[in-house]
């Protein structure tokens, strides 16, 4: 893999990426449990590992690391687990427990000290997990899907208090889900097949989504293609109307992107006011929250259940997806550079 | 952060650690390469190919495979009950089971004695259809299978235990009757666990002797199997019983290590070798 | 032959003796400390009583006795086993050590044992005589021709000119006696002594052949005792005759 | 359908399986209720608590004791470094620390006997600084150490493996060097498997009888431990030689049953007891 | 637990259900892995079980369970998993390879005939699973939320399959997943707590819960009260105008529902069109397909990322949620039977 990567002080970075991209692999090298073949990394100018030469143990490096899995020592309890940071820097016992009991504290479990990882709900036990990592006091704090593991109805506490503690933290979060990147990140790295693929403030980057994957992630629809005076033209020649970003030069290459809930599907053409209809041929259904996602190829449309369920929409089936103008936003492509992933100005 | 390629970084095994397994594993090794500078090399080959110890070699090698069978007939329904069935005194069955693992050999062998011998609990039974156990190779086979069979019915069990139900159940709502679920799914998934066990009963039937000694007797070509030859030859011929002893130990390390070459041993190694 | 019995033999009367005399201050003192006796299985009952009676004659003296095969003792000797006296089964074990220089004197008879037929209480195969027991059907155990035990056999079957066919040769006597205790055998050869110590779980039936290999059993102070005094005194106990008294009640024969 | 309350339905064990695990249980039982009918009870008391075998049965729990430490001691860093390490020769180690399980105990006493006594291959160092090993209580705890260890230490390395080493990893990110991860995650988390292994060192120390009484010889009160006790005994003294047997009996069963008692046995069980 | 369940010939029912409800105890019940203390269960006249004197064990039930995982034996060809089902009926090996040749037909999978099971990914094992099941011929299948271990990517291939099996069978589906039951059931059984707590045709299940479970299970704002001339109104006496259903009477209990989606949130009360406005404290923020569901006590709001990067919710913030009278609907409240679990006429 290759990634070039530099944080600044107390800033957080979201790390997305399709599933073996990766993400793993990169906070296990500056974790310091995997040993890279090449490659150097330093932090606040302590060289981590600069391959062959140098070669920090994962813990003498003060980087902390949350998986999916609390991984809560079962043999200790809540208090001593999060004292265990401290004890290993040398604290004495009383000052470690002092200091969990603080850490315990920040995050709203000082209730269950004295019990066994054992008695936790995996949502309680993962808030154990981010005091104990908290209390090591680490220089970066990497979390590889902290919520990926936890029940629907526990990850949005546990995503509240993330980003209570994760403010003016220097931290690397390792996410599936595009709302973690929204709500902790300042800056979000699209990871693929081990290289950066799209960096940038995570808003920018889901608004104006400039590669594929990223529109995917940001859950849009994306045609590139070349800028007119009142839209697009896309690669293959279809004309789409929209709203053009003041940026956009005409003649230039440019990007349109819609939500998939703004596209309305009909079984015949229809006439009216909105502006783009595009014939399609549905590939595939899928569910999508509360709504079905009707795919045709690169385009999606979201129905919900009772729509659907008169439209009776089959894959092969030739539908009709309609999109307002003012649905569509359209702004200049621009060429995506590997290393663009410094630290925000 | 710049990164290329990657390996595990191992956890770090503190260096005195690594010192300590040294200590012990010379503890080990020292016995044997101290055996191996007793032996009378130049006539190593003749005094292993002599006509009584190649008698008793082949003995060895057959009584053992056939005890090998035994506890695979005899220890595969063991461990299936211990492992999956529900009964009272499931504890106490298993307790008993490692018994003789734990059992001095000679003990065990007092005990057969009065099992099977002509005055014992089923040799007077036994006499009556005219079935003479004591002194023949059968007693032999008897003696290694009681002291192997713990060796393959717990490492059969815990392959089991670890296989879990799971792959059964399925079996069974697919139709098929408990008979069929065993051939066709339990032992051909913990094939690798009755493996191993299989060649651990082996081995240690083959190093069997305190028990064999006490019930079988000695008696070339029928009962002296290889250790009580070398325990015989060690009066008036050393240098035969270092050159055989140090033949079983070749044999033991050869089936272990062969067997154990791709995996670490099952029948000690609690859920595989997944670690993360 | 119990002229070689003879300077030893001296010492222990003297020693003995020594041991009811007011004189005996000196030679007390000297005789204190812990004697390691290395002794043939087959002395088990007898040395442990011979030990008592000379730590009961020699107070502040300890003797500790090591019971095994002759064979087993004599290697464990030679590897360094501490050892101050060593009392063996026959000569064979006795003059692998002599020949290896381990012996600090020339080893002493002081007991000799024959064999006799060991037969289930009931004798089942219904045993006589020596000849009875090459009759086929017969259960017969042995030693092996490595062990003394085993090779006075031989001998007696060559005078006898009865064929044994053996069910099993064992290693030891001990096991001998133990298949036909267990009633596994029909008849085993075993020495008069074991046979007299297994008390009624077998029964002895003598036989004049066995006259033919008479087993002796010498002892002698192992080279490199550090209690040669002690030792000498103990083996002057077991040839002098309190000693002679126990054996022959267990059994034994004069040397 | 309507249905309230659920039991797992265990999986069907076809019959004939129980019809052959009984006659296995049978074949291990017999022996020891066979035994039991042959002691002499009105005698039972007086015979186990004579001088000599009381001697030789603390003799035997005392250096039992020790050679369970010694293990643990060299067996913990063995097993680490075979379930943790990456290094040439892993393989052979394992195959070589499986050996004395399967060598026969005299074979193993003689090769102690060369690497130990006087003439042995450390012996005469050892005589330079004066040592004497052989033939002394330490020869007995090294005897019963060579053949226990690999219970320990395959043991200990299967609950190694089944732990995996996700804790270490996290305990390292949280800034605890090697022997902290060691002494707080590691040890604390396989201590069952410590545990179980430790009890069957101990058994098989308590029952060790071949190498003891080859390598350290049978010196009442030094050497001669309760199975040498219950050897010399077994030509003179059957009825003693029974009652002790049995007595050895109770011990492993209850350390082992105790042991067990609530889990399956950890050193042969791979992956635990959850069974879907 | 208690549950009444009848199924006729070629129905497929779906059970959902909150975690631990007992629906993978229903079917373990049903395929007979678990023994009942107290029930009973007949298939087509034949007795299954009835507590204490009829036992029949699961490989005599003709009754086949595909579960989470597919389970495929790993030491047999996929040919040999799909064969085991007829061989275990009795059939010889030429006829059961026939037999399952046909059935990897079926779930075009014939290319894979040969592979063991671990050459395969998960949607592909999945497959070859139920055409394992299938090939067993069970007079019931019952499938135990077959799509939960899949990745995102490969369910709905898998859910396009299961249609097309699944018509004309007669069939049990436990899911988590609504499309789920609207895609393959004609009937559907709320379960919660071991009982079922609403059962009726998928489609008017989902568009007029009657309880507040399976109102959330359609992704539905739930407010029940008493039907108004021109709206309900509700428990705690607010007022909602909406599309009265023709067979609410006015002043009989009544359920109001609308869509999260059709929700605007506002940080200040607004005035306009819309007929609905509630005053609303945030309770949580969680995300919901590529937009982020406001919810705030039990009514959720849907919106977009970027309306969500303006509006900054907070827990604990008051908005304003507005719905317009024409996106709710008011329909009559119906007493819940337990039992109510029959056929469909
Ligand atoms: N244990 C492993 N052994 C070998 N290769 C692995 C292992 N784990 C991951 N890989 C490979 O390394 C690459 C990166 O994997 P990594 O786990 O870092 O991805 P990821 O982005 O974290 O994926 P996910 O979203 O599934 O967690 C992938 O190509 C993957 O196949
Ligand atoms: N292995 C088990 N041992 C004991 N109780 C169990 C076990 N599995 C489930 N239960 C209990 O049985 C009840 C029903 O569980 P069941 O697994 O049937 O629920 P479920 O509806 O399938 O849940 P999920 O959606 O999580 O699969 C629950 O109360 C649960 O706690
Ligand atoms: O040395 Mo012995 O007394 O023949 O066993
Ligand atoms: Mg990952
Ligand atoms: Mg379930």
């Amino acid at each position: 893999m290759s990634v070039s990567l530099e944080l600044s002080d107390k800033e957080t970075v979201a790390v997305l990426g399709p599933n073996g991209a990766g993400k793993s692999t990169l906070l296990g090298l500056i974790a310091g449990l995997l040993r890279p073949s090449s490659g150097r990394a330093d932090l606040d100018g302590r060289v981590l590992f600069d391959a062959g030469t140098h070669w920090v143990p994962a813990h003498q490096r003060k980087i902390a690391l949350l998986a999916q899995e609390p991984l809560l020592f079962p043999h200790l309890t809540v208090l001593d687990n999060v004292a265990f940071g401290p004890r290993s820097a040398g604290a004495s016992r009383g000052d470690a427990r002092r200091a969990a009991r603080h850490w315990l504290g920040e995050v709203d479990a000082l209730g269950f000290a004295h019990r066994r990882p054992g008695q936790l709900s995996g949502g309680q036990a993962q808030r154990i997990a981010i005091a104990r990592a908290l209390a090591a006091e680490p220089d970066l704090l990497l979390l590889d899907e902290p919520m990926a593991a936890l029940d629907i109805t526990v990850a949005p506490m546990l995503r509240k208090l993330l980003k209570r503690v994760l403010a003016g933290r220097r931290a690397i979060i390792v996410t599936h889900d595009v709302v973690d990147a929204l709500v902790l990140a300042d800056r979000l790295v699209v990871l693929d097949a081990g290289r950066i693929v799209e960096a940038g403030p995570t808003r920018l980057v889901l608004e104006r989504p400039q590669s594929a994957f990223a529109a995917g992630l940001a859950g849009l629809n994306q045609i590139t293609g070349t800028v007119t005076g009142h839209g697009l033209v896309s690669e293959d020649n279809m004309s789409i109307a929209g709203v053009v970003d003041d940026a956009a030069v005409p003649g230039e290459p440019g990007v349109a992107v819609f939500r998939p809930g703004a596209v309305s599907v009909f079984p015949e053409p229809v006439h009216g006011s909105p502006r783009n209809t595009f014939p399609a041929t549905i590939t595939d259904l899928e569910p999508h929250g509360d709504q079905i996602r009707i795919r045709a190829g690169a385009l999606a449309a979201d129905v919900t259940l009772s729509a659907a369920a008169d439209l009776a929409p089959a894959p092969g089936s030739i539908v009709y997806f309609v999109v307002k103008a003012a649905a569509v936003v359209i702004y200049p492509a621009k060429t995506v550079r590997n290393d663009e992933a410094g630290p925000r100005p | 952060m710049h990164g290329a390629g990657k390996a595990p970084a191992a956890i770090t095994i503190p260096l005195w650690i690594w010192v300590v397994a040294a200590a012990g594993g010379l503890f080990i090794l020292l016995p044997l390469a101290a055996m191996v500078t007793r032996v009378n090399w130049p006539q190593f080959v003749p005094l292993i190919t002599s006509g009584p110890s190649l008698t008793a070699l082949g003995l060895s090698l057959r009584t053992s495979a056939v005890s090998t069978v035994l506890c695979i007939v005899l220890g595969v329904p063991l461990a299936l009950v211990l492992a999956r069935g529900q009964f009272p005194g499931q504890r106490l069955l298993r307790s008993l089971v490692l018994l003789p693992l734990v059992l001095p050999p000679v003990v065990g062998g007092i005990a057969l004695l009065y099992t099977f011998g002509r005055r014992g609990l089923l040799g007077s039974s036994l006499s009556v259809l005219g079935i003479q156990i004591a002194f023949s190779t059968t007693a032999v086979v008897l003696a290694q299978t009681f002291v192997a069979l713990p060796f393959l019915v717990l490492s059969l069990e815990g392959s089991l235990r670890s296989a879990g139900t799971r792959y059964e159940s399925a079996a069974a709502t697919l139709g098929a009757g408990p008979g069929t679920v065993l051939r066709r799914v339990t032992l051909p998934l913990v094939l690798p666990g009755l493996a191993s066990g299989a060649v651990l009963a082996f081995a240690r039937s083959l190093g069997e002797f305190g028990a064999t000694l006490t019930f079988a007797g000695s008696l070339e070509g029928v009962t002296r199997t290889l250790p009580l030859e070398i325990y015989l030859q060690r009066e008036t011929d050393p240098d035969t019983a270092v050159a055989l002893s140090l033949v079983l130990v070749v044999i033991a390390v050869a089936i272990v290590g062969l067997t154990f070459r791709r995996t670490a041993p099952k029948l000690l190694n609690s859920g595989g070798t997944r670690d993360a | 032959g119990s002229s070689d019995a003879g300077p030893a033999g001296a010492g222990s009367s003297k020693a003995t003796g020594a041991a009811g005399s007011p004189g005996s201050a000196s030679a007390g003192a000297d005789l204190s400390g812990t004697l390691t006796v290395f002794a043939a299985a087959s002395l088990t009952t007898t040395f442990t009583d011979l030990a008592k009676e000379f730590e009961t004659d020699h107070p502040g003296s300890k003797i500790r006795l090591s019971f095994a095969g002759s064979s087993d003792l004599v290697t464990q000797i030679s590897e360094g086993a501490p050892a101050d006296v060593f009392a063996s089964a026959d000569n064979a074990n006795m003059s692998k050590l002599e020949t290896a220089s381990l012996l600090a004197a020339g080893p002493t008879n002081f007991a000799s044992n024959v064999l006799t037929i060991a037969v289930p209480p009931d004798n089942p195969a219904d045993i006589g005589s020596f000849k009875d027991l090459g009759r086929s059907g017969v259960k017969v155990v042995v030693c092996a021709p490595q062990v003394p035990c085993g090779a006075a056999a031989a001998k007696v079957e060559q005078v006898t000119g009865t064929e044994v066919k053996p069910v099993s040769e064992e290693s030891s006597v001990t096991d001998v006696l133990g298949k036909v205790s267990s009633g596994e055998a029909d008849a085993g050869l075993v020495y008069v002594t074991d046979a007299k110590g297994a008390g009624n779980k077998v029964t002895a039936i003598d036989f004049p052949e066995a006259a033919t290999a008479v087993n002796t059993y010498p002892i002698a102070t192992v080279a490199g005792s550090t209690h040669k005094e002690l030792a000498a005194a103990f083996i002057a106990l077991v040839t002098g005759p309190a000693g002679q008294r126990v054996l022959l009640a267990a059994g034994f024969g004069k040397p």
